[in-house]
């Protein structure tokens, strides 16, 4: 690469408007030169500055009793757990790299999520991933997910840390543009805590980790456009992963906090060595020199431009204090690691950049790091909208067989068990897996740290946030936090991962901003406030864009072992019961798509005060031991919930069976079976305690139906005495287990 | 007639090679210095029954890239030779 | 007190969770062994943990063997002593030739993590004798490279010295085809060297110690070798 | 001086290649049925500086004894070349 005069022309090549460039000048008193501009594109970009979403994202609701670190101040948030510990967790995508090159794009963002969290002192104990593709019965599809699931392993399983959640969903919206959203959680004592900040003049920066070399110049830009035939061209962007290198990196960078001679630690994600020393030094309201050339390289004739660029992967910057130079670089050689001293912290606020001595770029690291142009895109609501909404089912036919539908649900493979997926994981390392995968609504660990554990989820229908965007915005909160309730968890936080098109467009725009909205108030609603998180724009393939998909992860903290609770039956003769409400509406279900082709409908009624009211009810009765099984419905509804229960409720070949018999009813029978509607969940309880959970519920203004029994071997599901399916556990459960692999074998 | 053709996918060069890396340090800490780099690949052997050398070339460089060979970070190198003694 | 020491090799995963099983369950008295160390014959117990050493790059376990430790179990473990490597700690047992054979790559070609079923086939070791002859425990596996491969001549002479320990089957202890995780000859899971004081094992008895974790039979293989060591002490 | 060492390493053919009958497989379901069998390896790649061509060639075959191929499953071919141009 040659460095190239600045031109207008080169300015928008760079993803900068000429208002922008304008803004530079001014910054700067003078032009750019080319180096400078190639740093203030990428700090610029969408990727870093959130130009287009920050304005919306003010609106989330980031403080609580709990919180430590607010979200957006640093790498990742932190929350109080208690007991002198607490935990910092975060979601991110990788979607355009992993649908250019799916293995080495997924294991890369496994490794960057790993680092925003290690970054904080914490140590990592569990990744989930959230991932959606288009259907299965395409080949490319296929090859995607098998490269994603296998680059998530290969990282994970690496580095030694958990997978252990997540979803899948498989939709037409998706084809072309999968997303990749993973997310990471770590735990330290209060007094771990790091921060990402230079500050003593005087103190070094050292480089540490891996070499750097071309890789991924201009990632924050690439990530920040819609996928062309062009992103082909830029393939060299791709990064390859190196997980040995990262977990060398984890364990020295840990070593090393445990020491006090580090003032402050960021890794080197998008845009690298840029991002990492004008944020710190902006962080630390100080600024920052380095040099260049002492810069670890693994390709020969780099230039500036190049080596600030770079995205190469396992790399941390490290500021350390002063005389304690040789405490550090020892801990780095005890871990095999080069660590390179590449310029001190200074007291001038710049961020000044030296190549062989000679000063290549000289910019108010603040201004840089924070004065981005913020923007208010237009919105305007898009046609379909108010169509879906009015959209008459009633034409709709019922099907000819329950069961069909049912076993046909089962083995949709957004349905079905992704045994394939979460057994390609080591889910157990670090042995604190109390709920595994495929095994309940969210994961459970326990802390060997104290006597509480954590469960987690992440969620996000995008059919719903397509057809209503601020409903959907909730429903995506309020289904993670149904998750961790099930498990006997208190919902405590969330992170965000927010997967949109093109924010240009105005109906896009609609679209993020009415699901941040509805995110936002049902963030207020359960007092979960937002930690951190991510924006991913210009999810698009030529057809359009994907589905709005703001992805949830949640954090839930369960008090006691005996609370932890999990989603299959446990016994025959244990009762059957529905808290919430017994019937809805197809609209916006997997049913309507899966068995009619049709996306489309008002969603059926959502009450966040029910919601919430159902959620603690949930709790309280598994914190007073009169749960034996809790289990969400949620896609398929009301029978595929019951299938489940009874599918994981067998070890090997002695799955439970179960009998119901639904109210009589005037609304439509497969909407009662496998509507969607929200705030339910269904559980089964001791007989001797029905009475109990029945008043309770009652009193509590929840609606609760007793609907069976626990029984052996088959599914009975009648309506007022009339038998709707009577299925074979055994054969639902294979469709079940089966379907996922079959498709990708 | 039956061909081998011999495959070798070797990393781009601008690409990061962790195994390669690892190997080198690994021979440096064995005392074997004048090793000055590591890269490592793939190589595989593909036994193919053609009518003639050209399309046996022209398949296996068919199949390098439909399957074998990841274009984004790989490049190969291929040669062929008739297999003498007929069929295995 | 026994002493136990978890080795550390760079890239190490299953360190700490050794560490902790043994503390919590085993013995109290346990550390951690860097990988650069030469000393280590205060310790009664060698554990090689799983895990991916140097990435598992070229092969599984094959330039861990190079480390200087190496050198000190080898001396260990021919003075008799007790060294249990399990899986990552199996393939470096393996490269460095303490144990006979070699891995290769699951035929599915896949990682696969998830519990599996294992018959105790030789209660007859240190590392199985609280154990009875055929017990069947049920045991999470999680690994790529547990193909275990010996040709047909190494496979006789295990078989003669009683050296296969542990093999895959299903929950009655029935050993076929269709419990084979990963391709092994013979469903091999587990083989000791012909003195017996060397186990290499691909599953994990470390994570199923405790209760909580879902079960608790990998503890017969840790009370098995406190039960050993302390008759011979 | 500088040389470079072209490594192969195969599984030896009595050791059963997963990986070879994957590919294999592949290839006839997306009908490469011409492809009678595939055999996967590994490729490395060294740059060694030496004074002679048979100390470089000397050093390689000792790397390849203590660290690059396993005997107990594996074998290997190496092929050395001097390095035109000198230093890279
Ligand atoms: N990509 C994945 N990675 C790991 N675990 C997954 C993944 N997808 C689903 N799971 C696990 O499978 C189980 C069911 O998940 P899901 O179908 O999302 O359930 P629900 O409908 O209750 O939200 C959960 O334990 C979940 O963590
Ligand atoms: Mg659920």
């Amino acid at each position: 690469m040659k460095e190239q005069e600045v031109t207008l022309d080169l300015v928008l090549e760079h993803g900068l408007t000429e208002e922008e460039y304008k803004l530079i000048c001014s910054i700067l008193g003078r032009q750019p030169n080319f180096t400078e501009l190639g740093v203030f594109s990428v700090m610029w970009s969408e990727h870093c500055s959130y130009k287009n979403s920050r304005f919306w994202l003010k609106k989330f609701p980031t403080t609580g009793p709990r919180i430590m670190v607010k979200a957006g101040d640093e790498n990742a948030g932190i929350i109080d757990i208690g007991s002198g510990l607490a935990i910092s967790f975060k979601i991110e995508s990788h979607n355009h790299p992993s649908a250019v090159e799916p293995f080495q794009g997924a294991a890369t963002g496994i490794g960057g999520i790993i680092r925003d969290i290690f970054t904080m002192g914490a140590r990592p104990i569990a990744l989930m991933d959230s991932l959606r593709f288009g259907k299965l019965s395409t080949p490319n599809v296929r090859r995607l997910l098998d490269g994603v699931v296998r680059g998530i392993s290969h990282y994970g399983n690496c580095i030694g840390i958990p997978t252990v959640g997540g979803e899948i969903y498989f939709d037409p919206t998706y084809e072309g543009n999968p997303l990749v959203n993973v997310f990471c959680l770590g735990i330290m004592r209060h007094e771990d805590m790091a921060l990402g900040r230079a500050s003593g003049v005087g103190n070094s920066v050292y480089y540490v980790g891996a070499a750097t070399g071309r890789d991924g110049i201009h990632g924050a830009t690439f990530a920040s456009e819609e996928l062309n035939e062009k992103s082909e061209e830029r393939r060299p962007s791709v990064q390859v992963g190196d997980p040995f290198m990262e977990k060398l990196l984890l364990e020295a960078c840990l070593e090393l906090l445990q020491t006090d001679a580090v003032v402050g630690i960021q890794d080197m994600g998008a845009a690298g060595l840029t991002c990492s020393t004008c944020e710190t030094a902006s962080r630390g309201g100080a600024g920052i020199e380095i040099e260049l050339a002492k810069v670890p390289q693994r390709e020969k004739g780099m230039i500036p431009y190049e080596i600030l660029l770079s995205e190469s992967q396992e790399r941390m910057l490290v500021i350390v204090k002063k005389g304690r130079e040789e405490e550090v670089e020892a801990i780095f050689n005890k871990w095999d690691l080069h660590a390179a001293n590449i310029g001190h912290v200074t007291d001038d606020g710049m961020m000044r950049v030296l190549f062989n001595g000679q000063k290549v770029v000289e910019i108010p690291a603040k201004q840089l790091a924070e004065d981005a142009p913020i923007y208010q895109r237009e919105f305007k609501e898009p046609a379909y909208y108010k169509k879906c909404k009015s959209e008459d089912l009633s034409a709709i036919a019922q099907p000819s067989s329950y069961g069909d539908i049912l076993k046909k649900l089962l083995g949709d493979p957004t349905i079905a068990d992704k045994r394939w997926v979460y057994e390609q994981y080591d889910h157990m390392v670090i042995t604190n897996t109390v709920v595994a995968p495929g095994v309940s609504d969210a994961a459970v660990l326990r802390l060997k740290e104290c006597e509480k554990l954590l469960a987690m989820k992440t969620d996000c229908n995008g059919r719903y946030c397509y057809l209503d965007p601020y409903i959907g915005g909730m429903i995506a909160v309020a289904e993670a936090a149904r998750n961790v309730v099930c498990c006997g968890a208190k919902p405590l936080a969330i992170t965000d991962c927010l997967n949109f098109g093109n924010p240009m467009k105005e109906e896009i725009f609609w679209q993020f901003k009415n699901c941040v909205e509805g995110i936002a108030e049902a963030c207020r609603q359960f007092e979960t406030p937002v930690t951190g998180g991510n924006v991913s724009f210009y999810n698009e393939n030529p057809r359009g864009a994907v589905d709005p998909t703001p992805v949830i992860g949640i954090v839930g903290l369960i008090d006691s072992q005996d609370h932890v609770t999990t989603a299959s039956f446990k016994k025959p003769g244990d009762v059957v019961i529905l808290l919430g409400p017994i019937e809805s509406g197809i609209g916006g279900s997997e049913y309507l798509a899966i068995a009619h082709g049709k996306k489309t409908g008002a969603l059926p009624e959502f009450d966040i005060e029910l919601e919430k009211r159902v959620q603690s009810v949930c709790l309280k009765l598994i914190r007073d031991g009169k749960i034996k099984s809790a289990h969400d419905i949620s896609e398929g509804g009301l029978a595929v919930a019951l299938a489940e229960s009874c599918i994981l409720g067998g070890v090997d070949s002695t799955a439970l069976g179960a009998s119901v018999d639904l109210p009589a009813t005037s609304q439509r029978l497969d909407g009662v079976l496998f509507g969607e509607r929200q705030s339910r969940i269904l559980i089964s309880v001791d007989p001797s305690d029905v009475m109990y959970v029945d008043d309770f519920a009652k009193n509590n203004n929840v609606p609760v139906y007793k609907l069976g029994t626990v029984e052996n071997e088959r599914l009975q599901i009648s309506c007022s005495g009339k038998i709707l399916i009577d299925e074979r556990i055994a054969d639902i459960a294979k469709v079940f287990r089966s379907e996922l692999e079959s498709c990708m074998s | 007639m039956e061909f081998v053709a011999n495959i070798v996918v070797t990393l781009k060069p601008s690409v990061l090679d962790p195994q390669g890396n690892t190997v080198k340090e690994a021979l440096h800490s064995m005392g074997y210095n004048s090793v000055e780099d590591v890269r490592m690949g793939k190589f595989m052997e593909l036994t193919i029954s053609a009518d003639s050398e050209q399309k046996a070339l022209d398949l296996a460089h068919d199949v390098c890239n439909r399957l074998l060979v990841n274009p984004v970070i790989e490049t190969y190198t291929l040669s062929l030779k008739a297999q003498t003694g007929g069929a295995v | 007190m026994l002493r136990f020491g978890v080795v550390v090799f760079p890239g190490s995963n299953c360190d700490h969770d050794c560490f902790y099983a043994i503390k919590q369950f085993v013995s109290k008295d346990v550390e951690f062994i860097w990988h650069k160390s030469r000393e280590i014959h205060e310790f009664d117990c060698i554990v090689i943990p799983g895990g991916f050493s140097y990435g598992d790059y070229l092969r599984t376990g094959a330039i861990a063997r190079f480390s200087p430790v190496i050198g000190q179990i080898r001396e260990f473990a021919e003075s008799g002593k007790l060294v249990i490597g399990i899986c990552n700690g199996f393939q470096i047992l393996l490269e460095c030739g303490l144990l006979p054979g070699a891995m290769l790559r699951n035929t599915s070609l896949r990682f696969i993590c998830k519990y599996i079923y294992l018959k105790t086939v030789n209660s007859d070791t240190p590392f199985t004798s609280s154990m009875e002859q055929g017990r069947v425990i049920r045991i999470p596996i999680a690994h790529g490279e547990g193909n275990y491969y010996i040709d047909p001549d190494g496979l006789a002479e295990l078989k003669r010295n009683n050296q296969i320990v542990f093999q895959y089957c299903d929950a009655n202890g029935n050993i076929s085809d269709n419990t084979n995780p990963n391709g092994s000859v013979e469903n091999i899971a587990g083989i000791c060297n012909k003195a017996g004081n060397v186990l290499g094992m691909m599953p994990h008895p470390e994570r199923c110690c405790d209760p909580r974790l879902g079960s608790s039979d990998g503890l017969a293989v840790f009370q098995s070798i406190l039960k050993s060591l302390t008759v011979s002490q």
